[in-house]
């Protein structure tokens, strides 16, 4: 290696760094270090100007290596290498010392983040005099996505993929498609009708030829890397033939079952349904499904299968139908795998589950609903209709004892149940609420306009939900009125509870399978919260709607859009580039002991007989370095992360100057 | 003139001149080739006739033995001025060797055990060895005994390292061969080939492919099976992290490589490179699982460090915890 | 007068859960000790335990190794591999008399940003109550010893 | 000529230590003491180690006989874990075992001490060596000598792994089996050995008892001392260096003592002085009355000399024999003169070589059940051989792991301690008169402690040795006591 030149740049990124660490005085300190040919220090370095310095000074000065100090490579690393690269040096000649998410933004004492910095800056000097030049690796991006989840997040994404002719599976666990969308009436502030909107793209997305839908189905594994994912699907049985079924429903008819006897799901249970039907009206596909839980033949063997001869020899249903696992390879995965509504059990003094009268806020959206238990009409359980509704805001929401943060949606769609009602029922409708948030676009209007239809606001956290003494069958809903600064008792015949949002309780799992982060509350963590909000740390792999956090359907069809972008962006470009940090094997300093075979959990090593070495398969490493680390004899090295390198780094921190 | 060859030993136990010995007819050759002027072991020359000689006149000297006290740190000093190729011959020199664990204690705790606590002793006066001691006009020296045990390269300049204990007498033949011939690697190579010993094990075939254990034992646990891999039985065995040239002797013996060839040229601390490949070989994810097959293992720093302690990373336990 | 004892503590942090933590406690302005200088490697698995030693041997007075959570490794299983060694690692370090609190191994997934100010603060005190490890400083002696 | 003399160091023996010199306004030797200067570590590191890797750890305690302590350490495992090998593992141990001894007994005739009688103790420095010896005895010979020492290292490394440090001793018996090939080329190896020893014996006769100046020398009293001796015996009170009883014999030669090894503690005990770091061991009954002989000081010694005084044969035809002729020549017994340890010693390496010959020709060698697994949990395990230098003793402790608690080691030399110091001075005092002191006198001064063939890397466990040296201090020169390291500068 010819005598290294180092070029060492200091950023202020304006007062970020600046306020915590002496910058001009570490620029001071990084010239007085061995191989430092140039140190400059600047305002901005990630700007236009900042690079230029950069790709100057290596014409100017001959650098051949660079350290930029400055905020986390994570952030700005791609920046620089292109920097670097542009000045014509090898990108990976190039290293990045993070002193402002480590250091400036998180220690007070000046002195202290200074020497820290100081201590990390002789520490990449000395580590970057070892860097060698080193050439991307090019893998090619399979074209077909995996699009998880049926939600409007998840139809969304596929339609814009199908539309742009790449070949999409879309995988659905429930039945049908349509995600929670499906179940509500109207959207706000527009309120126009969810089905209208909904139920054309439900059916696009069967008509698609580009689209291969599988309800039903689930993921069960995950292989390879961006680009290269080999995805095992389970598809569990429906019992109804999906290509021969068309939905005649004569075999609904037919069931033993005179009357529907089971709670049905999409309704919540606010009705009943046959062991084999179709989830709702709209359902896609519209087929049939039977539910093994509760149709006798499954459960007892016994059944006269009336439906059977119902669908004659159309011989649409397989009752010994199997479950299957289909595998698929893709280059891109969307994930659209939503959330869960808030369990109001979780909250005891509300009632809810106790008094038939408390609704969750979804019910509601059932009781409206045109196709819903109740054809649209808002009666009671008993079919009463209410004549005076309270909707209590952030249940589950903005609360220390189940979730502090605040669940975006529940205000507007509190206020538009509130209108709903209103408009329905006449009934007296009280909002209990903390604040109400209405910052989209013609939320604030929609607000106004509810509050003129007579509705009551009063701001106060509901303390207690219990019936009246009197026993005239009403729930008392009693709040503080912080406006009034007075406890009020409100008697209301309903009660609706505007639940918040929740992470998917599997989204653990999930996570895992896709190789994910998590943000506490389990909703999956974007790779940078503006610069790459769809984006997550798995390459290849996009987040749209809800599992992400919590959002409303613009928000939710944007993200799948910007997904879809994404994806496609990857798909057209034909390639990507990997990172060259792959571990290899100097096949002469290689006994053949066979320690790193079992380590590596990609089987990219294996042992080769004839030469009694191990190799490594570059194009498999994901460059863990796991077996670097376990080499016995120091025959594997890791590009990137060769021991020198690192002990260089371990020797620059702790040489005190 | 033929050129000058000097054998010296320090802390060491002689089993590196008992290797000089063991070439056997050729150590005749070696005497016809060079003037062998210092072999306390085997000839009458002195000390006094190395300090008469000019610095640098001998071409070589192999030196065995670690650093313990300060007789040993003088002559290495006078060896080197007098020497232009000083090599460290053995572990003990090049690692510090099995006498090297002393410095898991110091020398305290050392002379207590021994002039203190040991049961054959009958010491009522609490007699203890002394530097000086005084015998009506008379005074008596002893030399310092060090606290700490060091390698030869952490006393003074090193050219080369023969390893092993001892060094097998065909590397030794290789040596000065090479010295003869004037074929040299560059200065601070170890003189063996810079692979591990599995290159030169009959076993290494047996071994699968995807190792990974549920149990280690100890050699007087199990019978070892004298066709198959050591560690592949559950043995622990250095071999993998253990530069070869010995010709697999123990194992060939059934019994595990304990490392006294210390490690290949990529490795900065044989026994934290041999500790990290045989742990990552426990078949667990589990916290107490894993626990309970590493505890096979009883004595990391005894398995580990056998024969390199001074050498390793740390060097010695502290003192403050000895 | 001597200046009072502020440990220096060479923290490992693997690139997808810790070190990003690490940024999520700077994003949010989380204040912490200002005693860990970290190096970042891709995996916990590829934390030698060579880099352990070195760093005590060159005068760390404490070893911080960050990891993804059981089960959370970006590359599946190499937290599973430093778990292994570490184990072992921790053995033979107290052999050595490095004490316990000096040697840690710590699961940060990327969202725990608090979780690194409380275990950098917790693990500073503790280093600071047990003093300088003093391997530098005793090694240096010993090159002069006689 | 020089105010003093500095010979450093000692040589052509195992190990390190120095003799300081003080002699009167008379130029008569006032004192002479015998000094070690260095330290047995072992037993302190020996602690917290698995008890099965004593006997490679132990063996590093000497590399000339590293077979010794590995055989000690390896029944010391074995009575630590309560368990016995089979048959075939205990005629393979022994086997590798009296190979050894034959094989360091010759190494011991031809390169350490022989050159003395061989080549003469007054012949030129240059001289007095192997290579003087192969000069005299002639080239085929000195080649002989060679082969046969590195045939028989070979059998001891086909046994034991390697020959120097071993590693087949595990509790209950050996590492590895014998196949027939190999018992074959032992048998073949037994036969030259025995054939080499009673070669070397026929030498030993020509050279040294066909010299009256020799036997004089040997017979002479400033080479002799009337002390206690102890030596391993058989149940028929034979010499036997892997198994058996101790017995010590009194100057008188009468049994004073007989006891299983595992008893020693009740016999022995280890004296402390402050001028070296060796531990001088002595007859705990008799007490330690100082460097004196007789039998009232319970000064004893070990090694050849000690073996055939305690012993009442040898157990093998030739060596027998060989004995006999020994008592007859110097007789009746107990031979007190310590030179005579090079005939003993030749007699022994007869012996060895007889037995491994017998051992190597049994059925049971090959037999593959070489080894018994421990169940017992372990405690506490003595193990005792004897070495080409004497009893060696390995006394373990464990935690119920077999994790070392206490080592205690006692080693051939030390054994020897005081008796070697005794020997030293009274050597001095004959030969040096009137301060002229020609390099040949200051040798033969060395010969009496080279005829223990002592080994003082065993002695004191040696963790750094400083070289002997034998430095004569003149009158003038006491009260300035100058530092031999500010002699050495000016």
């Amino acid at each position: 290696m010819s005598e290294a030149r180092i070029g060492v740049y200091v950023c202020y990124c304006g007062t970020n760094i600046a306020a915590t660490i002496d910058v001009a005085g570490l620029a001071g300190y990084a010239a007085t270090l061995p191989n430092v040919t140039v140190v400059r220090d600047y305002k901005y370095m990630c700007s236009d100007p900042g690079q230029e310095l950069i790709k100057q000074d290596i014409h100017d000065h001959g650098l051949n290596r660079i350290v930029v100090v400055a905020c986390s490579p994570t952030l700005h690393e791609k920046t620089f290498r292109g920097a670097t690269a542009a000045g014509g040096l090898n990108p990976y000649l190039f290293h990045m010392v993070n002193i402002r998410e480590q250091a400036s933004w998180v220690h007070e004492d000046k002195a202290a983040a200074t020497a820290k910095a100081r201590d990390l800056v002789r520490a990449a000097v000395r580590r970057v005099v070892h860097h060698r030049p080193l050439e991307r690796r090019q893998t090619a991006v399979h074209p077909d996505v995996l699009v998880v989840g049926g939600g409007i997040a998840g139809i969304h994404a596929a339609l814009t993929l199908a539309a742009a002719g790449k070949r999409v599976y879309l995988v659905e666990r429930e039945p049908t498609i349509g995600g929670h969308m499906a179940m509500f009436d109207k959207t706000f502030p527009t309120l126009d009708c969810a089905a209208c909107i909904l139920t054309p793209k439900m059916t696009a997305v069967k008509g698609n030829r580009n689209i291969t839908l599988w309800t039903l189905s689930e993921v069960a594994a995950v292989e390879g890397y961006v680009g290269n994912y080999k995805v095992t699907v389970r598809r569990k049985p429906r019992y109804v033939l999906e290509d021969v079924c068309a939905g005649c429903m004569e075999c609904v008819e037919a069931c033993v079952y005179k009357t529907p006897k089971f709670d049905d799901e999409f309704n919540l249970g606010l009705s009943k349904r046959k062991p084999i039907y179709m989830p709702f009206p709209q359902a896609v596909p519209q087929v049939l499904v039977i539910d093994p839980e509760t149709c006798i033949e499954f459960k007892t063997g016994k059944c006269k299968k009336t439906c059977l001869e119902a669908c004659g020899d159309r011989n649409g249903i397989d009752l010994k139908q199997p479950e299957r696992m289909e595998t698929i390879e893709v280059g891109t995965i969307i994930l659209a795998t939503g959330f869960k509504i808030f369990d109001s059990r979780r909250v005891p003094y509300y009632g809810y589950g106790d008094y038939p009268n408390v609704y969750s806020a979804l019910e509601v959206e059932r009781l409206t609903n045109a196709s819903g238990p109740t054809g649209g009409e808002m009666i009671l359980r008993n079919g009463v209709r209410p004549k005076s509704v309270a909707i209590v805001h952030c249940v589950g929401s903005r609360d220390e004892h189940t979730n502090r943060y605040c669940s975006r949606v529940c205000c507007m769609y509190s206020l538009k149940l509130a209108h709903l009602i209103k408009e329905r029922t006449g009934a007296e409708v009280y909002n209990f609420y903390i604040d109400i948030r209405a910052p989209g676009k013609a939320f604030e209007e929609f607000y106004n306009r509810v509050a003129e239809e007579g509705t009551h606001f009063i701001r106060g956290k509901v303390a207690d939900v219990y019936p009246e003494p009197n026993g005239a069958g009403r729930l008392i809903v009693q709040a503080e009125d912080t406006l009034l600064g007075m406890v009020r008792k409100i008697p209301v015949d309903m009660v609706v509870l505007g639940v918040g949002l929740e992470a998917k309780a599997d989204a653990q799992e999930v996570r895992r399978l896709f190789n994910l982060s998590c943000s506490a509350e389990g909703w999956f963590l974007e790779r940078h919260p503006k610069l790459a909000p769809v984006s997550t740390f798995t390459d290849g792999v996009f987040l749209a709607g809800c599992c992400q956090g919590p959002k409303d359907i613009p928000d939710t069809v944007a993200q799948a859009g910007a997904a879809a972008a994404e994806a496609l962006a990857l798909i057209d470009a034909g390639h990507i580039e990997m990172e060259p940090n792959t571990a290899y094997i100097v096949e002469e300093a290689c006994s053949g002991c066979k320690t790193c075979i079992p380590l590596c959990p990609y089987s990219a090593i294996s042992y080769r007989e004839a030469e009694k070495t191990a190799a490594i398969n570059e194009a498999l490493c994901k460059g863990c370095g796991t077996c670097v680390a376990s080499c016995p004899s120091g025959a594997i090295c890791q590009n990137l992360f060769e021991d020198e390198e690192i002990f260089q780094e371990i020797e620059g921190v702790l040489e005190y100057a | 003139m033929k050129p000058k060859v000097a054998f010296y030993w320090c802390a060491s136990c002689g089993g590196c001149e008992e290797a000089v010995i063991d070439l056997a007819e050729k150590v005749l050759d070696v005497v016809a080739a060079v003037d062998i002027v210092f072999w306390p072991v085997a000839l009458d020359f002195k000390t006094k006739d190395v300090e008469a000689m000019a610095d640098g006149s001998i071409v070589a000297t192999f030196l065995n033995g670690a650093i313990r006290n300060s007789e040993q740190e003088e002559m290495a000093h006078l060896m080197r001025r007098k020497t232009q190729v000083l090599i460290a011959f053995g572990s003990c020199a090049q690692l510090g060797g099995i006498p090297g664990l002393g410095n898991l204690w110091n020398r305290e705790t050392i002379f207590n055990e021994v002039y203190r606590d040991s049961p054959a002793l009958v010491n009522p006066d609490g007699v203890f060895p002394v530097t000086e001691h005084r015998d009506n006009g008379h005074t008596l020296r002893l030399p310092r005994f060090f606290d700490t045990v060091r390698t030869l390269d952490q006393v003074v300049d090193v050219d080369y390292y023969l390893p092993g204990c001892p060094p097998t007498p065909n590397l030794i033949e290789q040596a000065i061969g090479a010295l003869l011939s004037g074929k040299l690697p560059p200065k601070g190579s170890v003189l063996a080939p810079d692979l591990a010993l599995c290159e030169e094990c009959s076993r290494r075939d047996t071994k699968p492919e995807k190792l990974s254990l549920e149990a280690f034992h100890r050699p007087s646990e199990v019978l070892i099976d004298e066709s198959k891999c050591i560690l592949s039985q559950g043995v622990p065995c250095l071999g993998p992290a253990t530069r070869s040239g010995c010709g697999a002797q123990c194992v060939e013996g059934n019994m595990p490589c304990t490392g006294c060839f210390g490690p290949t040229s990529r490795v900065r601390d044989a026994g934290a490179k041999s500790l990290s490949a045989i742990a990552s070989m426990a078949a667990s994810n589990d916290e107490a699982e894993i626990e309970r097959i590493l505890a096979g293992i009883p004595d990391p720093a005894g398995m580990f460090y056998r024969y390199s302690l001074p050498a390793s990373r740390l060097r010695r336990k502290r003192q403050e915890a000895v | 007068m001597p200046e009072p004892f502020e440990p220096k503590i060479v923290a490992f942090f693997c690139n997808w859960c810790t070190y990003l933590a690490a940024d999520l406690a700077g994003t949010s302005r989380l204040r912490y000790a200002p005693n860990a200088r970290v190096v970042r490697v891709m995996c916990s698995g590829r934390i030698d335990p060579q880099f352990v030693l070195d760093a005590f041997a060159r005068g760390a007075d404490g070893v911080l190794i960050g990891g993804c959570h059981p089960g959370d490794c970006h590359y599946q299983e190499g937290n599973y591999k430093c778990l292994r060694r570490f184990q072992l690692l921790k053995r033979l370090a107290s052999q050595m008399g490095i004490e316990d609190d000096r040697l840690r191994l710590e699961w940060i997934s990327a969202s725990e940003g608090e979780r690194v100010r409380t275990v950098m603060n917790d693990m500073v005190e503790k280093v600071r109550a047990l003093g300088p490890l003093g391997r530098r400083k005793e090694v240096e002696e010993e090159a002069v010893v006689a | 000529m020089s105010k003093h003399i500095v010979i450093d160091p000692v040589t052509r023996l195992e190990g390190h230590g120095r003799i300081e010199i003080f002699l009167d306004d008379a130029g008569q030797v006032e004192r002479a003491v015998f000094q070690v200067p260095e330290l047995r570590g072992f037993e302190k590191f020996a602690q917290g180690r698995p008890a099965e890797d004593m006997p490679q750890i132990t063996s590093r305690i000497c590399g000339v006989c590293p077979m010794a302590h590995h055989m000690a350490a390896t029944k010391a495992l074995d009575d630590l874990y309560k368990v016995d090998p089979p048959p075939a593992a205990k005629k393979i141990r022994e086997l590798a075992y009296t190979t050894f001894m034959a094989e360091d007994h010759a190494l011991h005739f031809y390169f350490l001490g022989g050159p003395d009688f061989i080549v003469g103790p007054r012949a030129p420095a240059a001289e007095r060596n192997v290579l003087g010896v192969i000069a005299r005895v002639g080239e085929a010979t000195g080649r002989k000598v060679i082969a046969v020492r590195k045939r028989l290292r070979a059998v001891m490394a086909a046994i034991a792994g390697k020959a120097i440090h071993p590693v087949f001793g595990l509790p209950g018996g050996v590492a590895k089996r014998v196949t027939p090939e190999q018992q074959e080329e032992f048998k073949a190896a037994a036969e030259e050995a025995v054939e080499f020893a009673k070669f070397t014996l026929g030498a030993f006769e020509k050279i040294v008892l066909g010299n009256a100046e020799y036997v004089d020398l040997i017979c002479s009293d400033m080479f002799t001392h009337r002390t206690y001796y102890m030596g391993m015996v058989d149940e028929s009170n034979r010499v036997n260096f892997y198994d058996g009883q101790l017995r010590v014999a009194g100057p008188d030669g009468v049994e004073w003592a007989k006891f299983d090894t595992g008893r020693y503690l009740d016999y022995i005990g280890e004296h402390v002085e402050p001028w070296t770091h060796v531990k001088f061991c002595y007859l705990k009954a008799v007490g330690w009355n100082g460097f004196e002989e007789g039998a009232a000081s319970g000064v004893y010694s070990v090694a050849p000399l000690a073996r055939l005084n305690v012993a009442a044969g040898m157990a093998t035809p030739a060596a027998e024999a060989a004995r006999e002729q020994f008592f007859a020549t110097l007789g009746p017994g107990p031979v007190h003169h310590t030179l005579a340890n090079h005939w003993a010693r030749v007699i022994e390496m007869l012996y060895a070589a007889e037995r491994m010959r017998e051992l190597a020709a049994d059925a049971d060698l090959t037999d593959p059940h070489v080894r018994n697994l421990p169940t017992a949990t372990p405690r506490e395990g003595v193990g005792v051989v004897e070495a080409p230098r004497g009893t060696l003793f390995h006394h373990y402790q464990t935690d119920e792991k077999g994790l070392i608690q206490k080592a205690n080691l006692i080693v051939a030399t030390q054994n020897n301690g005081a008796r070697i110091s005794m020997s030293v001075e009274k050597a001095a005092k004959g030969l040096i008169t009137g301060g002229e002191v020609p390099e040949g006198l200051l040798n033969m001064v060395e010969m009496a402690f080279r005829a223990y063939d002592p080994c003082f890397g065993c002695a004191t466990h040696a963790q750094g040795a400083a070289p002997i040296s034998i430095r004569v201090w003149k009158p003038g020169e006491r009260r300035a006591c100058p530092h031999v390291y500010q002699v050495k500068a000016s």
